[in-house]
């Protein structure tokens, strides 16, 4: 059975077939199913699949692309729970940014932080400041709240502030080593989340634990954004840059200095890359990414407080990287994606239909244990699973292998090149 | 301003290093564990919130044989130390064995054993609370009093710039089994051929098995006395505050965390000191900082001030208050 | 388990080992007997250290079999081969770094329970090595290359092996020390202890060798004793300048 | 002409003196051994060269200019590059990868460029790839090119600590026992292969090695350490018969085997 | 699950439920969950004779306002739900309720009093219990006029509820001349508050107010205690659970609290409805106990006018909104409800209790009115 699969997969043709298959599939299960989670996430699941079969490069980033961007939301907008779906996507795509930002930091860098979730905090805290009633609580000057067109600013704002931050959490970084920078980086999410928490006095900056509502909706051309079916796109449109920059960087003379810093200190030093330096741009691009999305989520929200910045959030954003796989951009955004959905759908979405059922058949469990409470366990016990079976991640690293071939042809050619000018310039 | 904080200081102290021997036992564990897998073991808060669990249990099943009344209360405080401790111990080590034995013979990185630490943790807490709930109705506990005989320290008549200080007998009781808890640890893992072998497998498993080292079982042992440590914790710490719930092994995680780090972590002096050091700044803070800073922030930075006091450190003393700069050869 | 395979002290049966996916060895097949000293020479990654990391038990052959004075220890982990009297002498050193000097040498002999008997062994190390002497409470990971070669070497011997596997005990070590160590060699070998040695000076190690073998690619490709060995037109070729 | 001069240069471990007074000068274009016995300070002397350690006291000049108190990485974008006597690679990254790290500061392709992908920043990328084979041929690692340096065995990885050392093109190459692990045959090759190294790039070698065929046929010049101090200094022929080097380092097997 | 065929071939509609099942606040949030059930199972009947099948959905909020919006998300997109009963934490409530608006779908909550949550006028928004500022002042001028307290020590849990409902006592005791000689906050989750109330003791102050749960207030009842402070303590809603006998022990005499919910021991009909809570479920009544039945009572009451009105069939949420915000002189079981223009009710009353004994419930002193 596997040997006919995997002799059915070998063809290209077939796998394209067979892929168009799947996602007709799942969508018409979308279409058509009331309920359709299963459907929703095997649609999603496409995308996986996706990356594993051996189309060309663009191919692959095209049709995530249409999948993602075009069939995904319209065949989702005829079910009931379109808005729920988008709010899935929405959640998704902002922890994969803030995942892979966090990536940088862990997987290419090697510095352990666990308190991640601070940059996050900074850059919803910026929007929501200046785009509530709140600024003008403290600001002697300007009109507050800004108009929801400055929210397309204030992407770049928020990142740009996250970014600041993550130098200041850099400057005692460059001192600490090690697993010490895990406690540094614990204590300094904490920090900021304790001084948002209090920042209502003596100047009224944050609003305290009252947290900041009423923030104004973005504004795009007229039209105020306000579901999640819209957040979806501006997230998703993000999401594509900062895949686009990682992906980028992960292969430039940055991203090797990362690697080499975080496999060997000291001959990475000897190579004449400046410690400080590299590790500070880690902690500042990881941060903007941060940042950003914490813009969004503060415009989505429409209400921050610091409740959702707590030390657990760092490491839950932790764990989406270890899970998917440190160092593997496609791992990052999957072990996102899982984590993300397990607990705000799947989860949940177990939990009730155990209740159910258990109501169907009239079995009375004591509200001890009733399914709704087991969540945290489930989630405990999927964790504990998930690591054992995968324990290099969901996706693991590898590093892009070069064509050797092209460069042995390279170098020849090169070498012929140098030949040629020599003799060349003996004629002359 | 400064007399009141003069004046509040015994009982400052005392409550600090209440908390602080608390902190200190836990963060034991912490750089034990780490000491040996150079991993930060989430789980080990949630480990010494069962042991305050357990011991309830046994407390309470003492109680049903009638026999919390008829033995002195510190027999019974003894009985149930050891056994929550041992019991809480094997815990360990059935953690140990489920969730990052497999990891290492896999040879996975490091961090990954991180996930299933974050797992147990989630389960212990789900599972502790089902468990108590189920039995009693409430997952918070409160323990049959003891040991809460209030002592009054008249330090005032002595030295008039302080004010008196109060304390229970559980304070008493605390400190002294604490500082036995820490003692003989320190002596087995400084003093004897376990000792060695801890430390040499924490510096390099493989070469440390070519020395006939059992790997598998010196980090068995390893868990075992970090998790009978914080089991026994646990107990202590339900006897000094009364209630347990089943999150009390978050907050006092971190918490514990922080101190085996501010001491240097994998060194278990440094934790003992960053532990009573970490109680006693919270409190001081808690009880000062508005006098300090006139009302402009008030005992909810607390917490700042302590990661600040931390952060200064680590940027003076990279390696923790106790750790020892480890030089490496180039 | 089967009796009828202790014919040598030591026997290698077919082993092949693989690191993940990559397979380092494609059936190596040697054996000693007890009293030898046997070599075990061939170039870079022709898989000297992983024949003798399946020895100790650090790698485990896929196929094959490892048979030590009539026990199989092909699955045996590394402590329990290590306690039948089994001792490496690990490539690239591997000295515990935040150890002493002291305790480095102590954990060598972390089976014998005889406190008499392991200073006695230490004396003995430092005769060979008085710069270890000097220097016992160094931690050490500080120690010089060849110093700590001298104190891996020294560890090795404060177990008081049945057999010894020396993982290119001369590298890094100062010429007049290097002398001296195919002198311990010799030495230890005369009062008994069996002796397996990776070298990559060849020369010597054919030298005070009884038997050698030569490995390619992970496969033994030659074997014979010594002398002949060093006189092999092909071994002179690859390994010996 | 000097490149490099060492002036009464001093470290102190605690108590322990691990190079004490030393004094050399250093030709351009010269390849020069330090040699002596274990624990001689030959490695720290290396050590404060590229600033891994900073001198008790005394001064290292590079080109008259002073490089006590800069940092490793500033020393090495002088143009001091080092090869690692307890071998540290890039374990995680591939063979070629590291090589490009060691290219890396003469490598002109910012992030930023890299990011908006700029035309010419993708070709000094490609080119620097070429280059960085062409290197791996030269140090016999060219069937391992994507493999994970750590997973190489202990002698290819010395290899490639030299390839990646090279691939900095630095002024002055220090290398610390390059030959430890490889049979003679292989010392063999890479003797010549520093030889040629000198002419190919131009660099001036101090070579730390314990093999003294090497050290003898290749060397312009050798200083001789012995606990932390300086006991001899002259050419090879000189250095050979030495009374007190033979005596404290050589034994007398070495010359007659040579 | 929308198999709009229920058991009995009848339309599904299902009642949401949202409050916290699992960490700190449990306690209270598994009342509501278990009054509004109660509510429920007891009008199930009257809903199958015209036809309809009522469920209830409940989900656990954990306490965390993203886990709140996510769940608010999943009730929207279920066109069975039509109203929901929830939550019980002002701070989870507040970015949640945006979701409900957003949707039409109506929430009426049994327990959430910080004032932000009705005077953002959203329509979907209704709350059968009083809010902070009517709590809060209530509590200073009981501590202030009755308790005689002239110089208060202030405690506060940091949280949206916490310091809503302190810095409106403070502000009223204040205006009735009281000195307030401290003003703390505290971290949630933590246990030892020696620290602070070493600061309280020396400030020698007559009484101590403490804003939050129980879970750190009863805590900090018996540290204060051991502390040998002997006056009175005070606390808002958060403290109205057994919960907080069960931590202070024999230390919670002496304490009074403020609350918005009245206690349904006092009545015939409350002292039936414990008795039937009892029974179902095993356990005692909380504070919030009844206010979650009373709350699905109102849903429950204006969706059946709802379905009336839309001539028996399946009304739209809209329907169901405004029904519910119209709901008149509903009488539960421990309150009567009627909606103003924001959503808040026009009955809620303010409750006075002291613990005189280490038993639940407290005794109840005064029932205060607006
Ligand atoms: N950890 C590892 N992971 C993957 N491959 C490895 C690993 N260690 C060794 N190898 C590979 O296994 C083969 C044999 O290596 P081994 O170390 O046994 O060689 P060796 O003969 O000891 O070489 P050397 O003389 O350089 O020490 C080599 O091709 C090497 O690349
Ligand atoms: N960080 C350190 N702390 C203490 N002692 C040290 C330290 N580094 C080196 N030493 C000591 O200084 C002396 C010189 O060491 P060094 O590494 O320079 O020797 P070397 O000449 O390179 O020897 P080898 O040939 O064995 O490599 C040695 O005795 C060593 O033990
Ligand atoms: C149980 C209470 C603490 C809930 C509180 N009334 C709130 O609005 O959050
Ligand atoms: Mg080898
Ligand atoms: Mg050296």
């Amino acid at each position: 059975m596997s040997a006919f699969f995997g002799k059915l997969m070998q063809s290209k043709k077939n796998q394209i077939i067979l892929f168009i298959a799947y996602v007709v599939l799942a969508g018409a299960g979308l279409f058509l199913l009331p309920d359709s989670t299963i459907a929703f996430l095997m649609l999603l699941f496409s995308i996986l699949i996706l990356y594993h079969l051996n189309f060309n490069l663009r191919a692959k980033w095209i049709s995530g692309i249409v999948i993602l961007a075009i069939i995904m939301p319209f065949i989702a907008s005829q079910s009931d729970s379109y808005q729920t779906y988008m709010e899935v996507g929405t959640l998704v795509g902002i922890y994969c940014a803030m995942a892979l930002g966090l990536n940088i930091v862990v997987g290419f860098a090697g510095l352990l932080d666990l308190g991640f979730i601070a940059f996050f905090a900074v850059g919803a805290y910026s929007y929501a400041i200046f785009a509530s009633e709140q600024a003008s609580k403290f600001m002697p000057f300007g009109h507050y709240p800004l108009p929801g067109g400055s929210f397309w600013i204030f992407i770049i704002v928020g990142a740009a502030v996250a970014a600041l931050f993550g130098i200041l959490l850099g400057v005692p970084v460059l001192r600490v080593r090690g697993d010490y920078l895990a406690i540094v980086t614990l204590g300094f999410g904490e920090i900021i989340r304790i001084l948002l928490n209090n920042m209502d006095h003596p100047i009224n900056i944050t609003n305290g634990s009252m947290g900041i509502a009423s923030i104004t909706p973005p504004n795009f051309f007229g039209i105020s954004i306000g579901s999640s079916s819209q957040f979806y796109y501006i997230v998703f449109g993000i999401f594509l840059v900062v895949i686009y920059v990682v992906r980028k960087l992960e292969n430039s003379k940055l991203g090797r200095s990362w690697k080499a810093v975080r496999d060997n200190e000291i001959a990475a030093q000897a190579m004449g890359i400046p410690l400080v330096k590299t590790k500070l741009a880690a902690f500042a691009i990881g941060a903007s990414f941060s940042g950003m999305m914490g813009v969004v989520f503060a415009a989505k929200q429409m209400f921050v407080d610091a409740t959702s910045f707590t030390y657990l959030e760092s490491t839950m954003v932790l764990v989406m990287v270890i899970l998917g796989g440190m160092g593997s951009v496609p791992g990052v955004i999957l072990g996102a994606g899982v984590v993300i959905i397990l607990r705000t759908q799947v989860l949940t979405n177990i939990s009730n239909w155990l209740s159910s059922i258990s109501a169907d058949y009239g079995i009375s469990i004591p509200p001890a244990i009733s399914p709704e409470k087991m969540q945290l366990l489930i989630f405990g016990l999927l964790l504990i699973i998930f690591a054992l079976y995968r324990t290099q991640g969901l996706i693991p690293h590898k590093n892009r292998k070069v064509n050797v071939e092209v460069l042995k042809k390279e170098s020849a050619e090169a070498a012929l090149a140098r030949e040629k000018a020599t003799s060349g310039g003996a004629d002359s | 301003m400064l007399a009141h904080i003069i004046q509040n200081l015994p009982q400052v102290l005392i409550d600090g290093l209440t908390l602080g021997v608390v902190y200190a036992v836990v963060a034991i564990g912490y750089t034990m564990v780490y000491g040996i897998l150079e991993l930060i073991n989430f789980a080990h808060g949630d480990v010494f919130m069962t042991g305050a669990y357990i011991g309830a249990t046994i407390l309470f099943l003492l109680m049903g044989f009638g026999l919390l009344s008829s033995l002195p209360a510190l027999i019974v405080f003894l009985i149930v130390i050891i056994l929550a401790g041992t019991v809480t111990g094997m815990l360990g080590v059935g953690i140990e064995r489920v969730a990052y034995r497999p990891l290492r013979r896999k040879n996975a990185p490091k961090l990954i054993a991180l996930i299933t630490s974050i797992g147990i943790s989630f389960v212990l807490e789900d599972a502790v609370r089902f468990i108590a709930e189920l039995k009693t109705g409430n997952y918070i506990i409160t323990a049959p009093s003891m040991f809460n005989h209030k002592f009054n320290i008249d330090i005032h008549h002595v030295l008039p710039f302080f004010n008196n200080a109060t304390f229970q007998a559980s304070f008493l009781l605390v400190l002294v089994v604490t500082i036995i808890m820490l003692i003989s640890l320190d002596l087995f893992v400084n003093k004897t051929k376990w000792g060695m072998a801890m430390r040499a497998v924490a510096q390099d498993r493989d070469t440390a098995s070519l020395m006939t080292i059992n790997v598998n079982r010196v980090i068995s042992v390893t868990f075992f006395i970090g998790s009978a440590l914080g089991g026994a914790t646990g107990v202590l710490f339900m006897i000094q505050y009364g209630t347990i719930n089943p999150y009390i092994g978050f907050i006092l995680g971190i918490k514990a965390f922080t101190a085996a780090v501010l001491g240097g972590i994998g060194n278990i002096r440094g934790a003992m000191f960053g532990g009573v050091m970490l109680g006693l700044l919270e409190m001081f803070a808690a009880a000062n900082l508005s006098i300090i800073t006139n009302g402009a922030m008030g005992a909810e930075y607390k917490d700042v001030f302590a990661f600040i006091i931390l952060i200064l450190v680590l940027i003076f003393k990279p390696e923790g208050l106790f750790g020892k700069a480890v030089v490496e050869k180039v | 388990m089967t009796d009828t395979a202790s014919k040598h002290f030591l026997e290698v049966n077919k082993i092949e080992s693989f690191y993940s996916q990559i397979q380092a060895l494609e059936g190596v097949e040697l054996h000693i007997d007890q009293g030898e000293i046997v070599t075990l020479i061939g170039s870079n990654g022709a898989g000297k250290s992983t024949t003798l990391k399946s020895i100790s038990g650090q790698v485990r052959p896929k196929k094959g079999s490892i048979i030590f004075d009539g026990m199989d220890i092909t699955n045996n982990q590394a402590h329990q081969t290590a306690l039948l009297g089994i001792a490496q002498v690990p490539e690239g050193r591997r000295i515990f770094p935040r150890l002493s000097v002291r305790e480095n040498l102590q954990i060598g002999a972390f089976s014998v329970k005889d406190k008499n008997v392991i200073a006695e062994r230490m004396e003995r190390v430092f005769t060979y090595f008085p710069r270890l002497k000097e220097r016992l409470s160094q931690k050490g990971g500080t120690m010089s290359g060849g110093e700590q070669q001298m104190l891996a070497i020294g560890r090795a011997l404060m177990m008081k092996p049945k057999l010894l596997m020396l993982d290119e005990p001369s590298m890094g070590l100062a010429p007049i020390i290097v002398e001296q160590i195919f002198d311990i060699i010799k030495e230890m070998n005369k009062e008994g202890m069996t002796i397996l040695l990776v070298e990559q000076n060849a020369y010597q190690a054919l030298q005070i060798a009884d038997r050698g073998y030569v490995i390619q690619t992970g496969k033994i490709v030659l074997d014979g004793k010594g002398d002949d060995l060093m006189k092999n037109e092909q071994v002179r070729e690859a390994y010996l300048a | 002409m000097n490149i490099l001069e060492v002036k009464n240069l001093t470290k102190n471990f605690g108590g322990l003196t691990a190079t004490s007074d030393i004094t050399m000068n250093v030709e351009k274009n010269s390849i020069t051994a330090v040699i002596g016995p274990n624990g001689a300070g030959k490695t720290t002397f290396f050590n404060m060269v590229t600033a891994v350690y900073k001198p008790t006291s005394g001064d290292i000049l590079l080109n008259g200019k002073s490089l006590v108190g800069l940092k490793p990485h500033q020393v090495s974008q002088f143009g001091i590059t080092r090869t690692f006597q307890n071998i540290r690679l890039f374990n995680e990254m591939t063979v070629l990868e590291n090589v490009l790290v060691g290219m890396h500061q003469n490598l002109k392709s910012h992030w930023i460029g890299t990011l908006l992908q700029l035309p010419h920043i993708r070709k000094i990328e490609e080119a620097a790839k070429v280059e960085a084979y062409d290197i791996l041929k030269y140090v016999g690692l060219e069937d391992y090119v994507n493999e994970n340096a750590g997973n190489l065995a202990y002698g290819a990885q010395r290899r490639l600590e030299i390839g990646r050392a090279m691939a900095a093109k630095p002024k002055i190459l220090l290398l610390d026992e390059p030959a430890a692990g490889m049979n003679p045959k292989e010392t063999d090759r890479l003797t010549s292969l520093i030889h040629d190294l000198r002419t190919k790039l131009d660099v001036t070698i101090i070579l730390i090695e314990h093999d003294m065929k090497l050290v003898m046929k290749i060397s312009d010049y050798i200083y001789v350490l012995d606990h932390g101090e300086l006991i001899a200094s002259g050419k090879p022929d000189e250095i050979r018969t030495n009374k007190r080097v033979i005596e404290a380092y050589l034994g007398k097997g070495a010359v007659a085997n040579d | 699950s929308s198999k709009s065929g229920g058991s009995s071939g009848k339309t599904v509609i299902e009642i949401g439920s949202q409050s916290p099942l699992s960490g700190g606040s449990a306690t209270l949030g598994d009342a509501i969950r278990l009054g509004a059930e109660l509510a429920i199972s007891d009008q199930k009947a009257a809903f199958e004779k015209k036809g309809f099948t009522i469920k209830l959905k409940d989900l656990d909020d954990q306490g965390d306002p993203k886990k709140g919006v996510a769940n608010a998300q999943i009730l929207a997109a279920d066109k069975n739900v039509l109203a929901l009963v929830g939550h019980l934490n002002s701070g989870v409530a507040i970015p949640s309720s945006e979701v409900y608006e957003k949707n039409s779908l109506p929430m009426v909550s049994p327990a959430t009093t910080a004032t932000v949550v009705t005077d953002r006028k959203l329509k979907t928004v209704n709350r059968i219990c009083a809010r902070d500022d009517f709590q809060g002042p209530a509590g200073a001028n009981y501590a202030i006029k009755t308790l005689k307290a002239k110089k208060i020590f202030v405690i506060q849990d940091k949280t949206a509820y916490g310091s809503g409902l302190a810095d409106q006592f403070r502000n009223q005791a204040k205006k009735l001349g009281a000195d307030i000689v401290g003003y703390e906050g505290i971290t949630v989750g933590e246990t030892d508050f020696n620290g602070v109330l070493s600061q309280a003791m020396t400030k020698k102050p007559d009484l101590i107010y403490f804003g939050g749960v129980y879970a750190e207030g009863g805590l900090i009842i018996k540290q204060a205690r051991q502390k040998g402070f002997d006056g009175p303590i005070m606390g808002g809603d958060g403290l109205d659970s057994s919960s907080t006998v069960q931590i202070a022990g024999d230390a919670v005499k002496g304490v009074y609290l403020t609350s918005v919910a009245g206690d349904v021991t006092k009545t015939e009909k409350g002292q039936e409805f414990a008795k039937k809570y009892k029974e179902k479920f095993g356990k005692n009544v909380e504070s919030y106990s009844a206010y979650g039945y009373d709350a699905a009572g109102v849903i429950l009451k204006g969706l059946m006018k709802a379905i009336d009105d839309n001539d028996g069939k399946k009304p739209t949420r809209e329907q169901v909104t405004k029904a519910i915000r119209a709901v008149k002189d509903y009488d539960g079981v421990t309150t009567k409800v009627s909606f103003d223009d924001k959503g808040d009710n026009k009955f809620a009353k303010v409750y006075i209790y002291n613990f005189d004994q280490a038993k639940y419930p407290p005794v109840q002193k005064a029932e205060i009115s607006q």
